[in-house]
């Protein structure tokens, strides 16, 4: 049951934001944190989902933002050369038309990852966070 | 009065760093202030631009210890050899990684890279070369579940006595000699939905002079809800097979830095965890020389522990013993 | 006089932007000053942060177009379907890109993306929700090999004339026009081994009235070297079959912007390669009222011509015609 | 024939520079540009293989630097989201000890690149560059 403490840095507090591009508010934001005492690689996510209000969100709706890049979920596999600094808040972007109300929102966040060094011998560890948070949308 | 030096490894102060509470600047002005002289760094968890660091980024670690008149004893690296999906890494990667490392640390100040038993004993040789043209010590850390026992260990041995003499040696890490659960582990068995006089069953079942076999049966077929039983079996599987103190003078001219391994301390006296009694008058009296880093672990577990109280609690404990 | 205006796609200037003559800012400067009102841009070309486009960016871009006073016309988008090394891009990748594509350049002030054919037209017709959203134009090109022929073109104009009006379009690129190859083409096959002669008996070859796999066998039986072959043979294939200019009309409502593509034109009176006369005849007599942009793409062939002479040209040869 | 004209960039006329770590020299390193009018993906490269002064550097021995990333050879193809623009100069790195004499040598580089969005009909476009060009080592 190592590494449970790090969950508590999973989803930042940030507001959500809803995303305009120019009159069109295409979707909303917030931000997450790699959950574990050190950076990883985007490629160590073996699954990572999300519901707001207690929906979850389809896979194809999420854009993973980080390193000034922008990921679909399923892309996140095969990015072993994308790494995700400790600190560096990821930007989940959800392509929604017209947005999310203005007003407090559940947001669950289910992370699988893989700690590439444990190898220890031949199987790695594999944790689960899975954190709920209540954030405001500005 | 012995030669051996704490120092302190920065991922000590994991929480406060990854809860934004200190930056780099502000765990190295920490260390100082606590009296801290070495230290060890971890790229992969303090450096933004991991895995691959720009001259200016060393240069800023640099210009920090120099600052805080800190020395760089032990650059962490990693073997992350599950980094892919679809493989693990090749040995060209492994040597990419670990090179690397070395020409970063190098540049950085620092005199010795520590890595992971993973990179195989025949990439281990092959950095040879690398370590004499840098002038730099590699070694492998012996953690937990590792122990002097494990085949592979015999040949890293073998490597560190014979062709990489004064370059290839390895950390001792504490954790290969615990022998019961920390607090903060119990803390998070109980609030996971541990009874408390159930684990107290199952501790006292931990305790008891029997073959491991038998007390996982006890505790399969003992009256314990699912946790209760996780709890029991990884507690059985973890601590039952501590590494034997006595071992340590056969490899100590092979050890080139140790990491002084805690979770929990709730006073300056003893640790129920780890012996450090014979530990430290194991080292005092084999001769060790070099640092022991003071290595705080309980972040893994509970994030509202004072890491500096921990240290301190470290830091008077062991001194009283090296000292007695 | 008709409503056709000249633009220009940054595209032009290749040569003097890879070889770092003229930067992005050098490039607009030159279009305003060569007298140009609207203009392209390739993101994948002239963007360092592409495919991913920060607003500090897009906002550089717009600065500039304001500072050269220059109207944003066209957003050229690839469909990179072969990224991938293991496989095409999936529908969830393409979307993605189309769609970031949209944003960028609604927000820099552009109207409209050019995208390419593989899209499909499934994924086309999912983008008209996207393109009411954002307000903004999509259309393909159509550019050599393909033609109107080509059987996605039909299902293609089903949409545009259908549930995709006034938002998806398509963009005649001059390419499918195309009869003879160009001077620099023929420059290049010689300096790669075509023997004078020889390559003057090909053309001559290409030129005849006769069915293409007699041109073909004559070639491969022919006294030729194997660059000769191979310039024959590629000869045959991209100039043997052009677009039917009388077909525009059938198509001209969903035509939002053309490239006036060329390659290389010796002066401002005539160019053997591309029916000029014909095209803008056409196109002023069925009313065509937006851009054509003139696209110079010598550059795939020979770095020392001077890209803005040959825009002058271009701009002289096509004024003049519709002028008549 | 397209595209030919552009290899008149790929190899950098930049001096070629040993590289050292404090007291040792570990090798050597010159730049490339990606011939083309635009940027390509890392992935698209399907073949990249360099000789110096007549001899092929094995390619372990070859990093390719890019977008403050360390590529080997091997790698490249994976990296489909790693974007290589067209000004952009990578950096190739010859691991080497005692790095090059100082003086003129010659350079060749190969690369077979894919064009992505060539799939006319199912295939791409691959090409070849092919160029040699002669550097000065300070
Ligand atoms: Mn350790
Ligand atoms: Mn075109």
């Amino acid at each position: 049951m190592d590494f449970q403490a790090y969950n508590k840095i999973f989803i930042c507090k940030d507001e959500i934001k809803n995303i305009t591009v120019k009159d069109a508010v295409i979707g909303y934001e917030f931000k997450i944190k790699y959950p574990s005492y050190r950076g990883t690689f985007l490629s160590c996510i073996e699954a990572l989902s999300f519901q707001v209000d207690g929906v979850e969100i389809p896979k194809e709706d999420v854009y993973f933002c980080l390193n000034n890049k922008q990921f679909l979920l399923d892309e996140l596999k095969d990015c072993f050369k994308e790494y995700w600094f400790v600190r560096d808040k990821a930007t989940i972007q959800v392509r929604k038309a017209g947005g999310i109300s203005s007003g407090k929102h559940t947001v669950n966040a289910f992370l699988k990852h893989r700690v590439p060094y444990t190898g220890y011998f031949g199987e790695y560890l594999v944790l689960d966070s899975n954190v709920t948070e209540t954030l405001v949308a500005e | 009065m012995s030669d051996i030096k704490f120092g302190i490894t920065l991922y000590s102060f994991s929480t406060e760093y990854i809860h934004e509470k200190l930056d780099l600047e502000g765990v190295l002005r920490k260390a100082r202030d606590m009296g801290y002289k070495g230290v060890e760094i971890i790229p992969a968890q303090m450096a933004p631009e991991y895995p691959y660091l720009s001259d200016e980024w060393i240069n800023e670690l640099k210009g920090l210890l120099d600052k805080y008149e800190l020395e760089p004893i032990c650059w962490s690296a990693y073997i992350d050899m599950g980094i892919r999906s679809d493989r693990d890494l090749t040995e060209e990667e492994i040597i990419q990684y670990t090179v690397n490392d070395m020409i970063y640390a190098k540049k950085a100040g620092f005199q010795m890279v520590r890595t992971q038993h993973a990179i195989s004993p025949a990439i281990f040789r092959k950095m040879i070369p690398y370590c004499k043209q840098l002038d730099m010590k590699l070694t492998i850390e012996m953690h937990h579940p590792h122990h002097p026992e494990v085949e592979v260990w015999k040949e890293y041995f073998e490597i560190m006595k014979g062709e990489g003499k004064g370059y290839l040696g390895y950390v001792i890490d504490f954790s290969i000699y615990q022998t019961m659960p920390h607090q903060l582990y119990l803390n998070q068995a109980l609030e996971f939905g541990c009874r408390p006089d159930k684990l107290e069953e199952i501790i006292a079942l931990h305790q008891k002079k029997e073959d491991t076999s038998l007390k996982i049966a006890a505790a399969e077929q003992g009256d314990f809800n699912e946790i209760e039983k996780h709890t029991a079996l990884e507690m059985f599987g973890k601590f039952s097979a501590p590494a034997k103190i006595s071992q340590i003078k056969d490899t100590i001219d092979c050890c080139f830095y140790i990491h002084g391994k805690f979770y929990y301390l709730d006073n300056d006296d003893h640790d129920p965890c780890i012996p450090f009694e014979e530990l430290m008058k194991e080292l005092r009296d084999l001769g060790y020389k070099g640092y022991i880093a003071s290595e705080y672990e309980g972040h893994h577990f509970d994030y509202t522990v004072d890491s500096e109280e921990q240290l301190r609690h470290f830091i008077a404990l062991n001194t009283k013993l090296l000292e007695a």
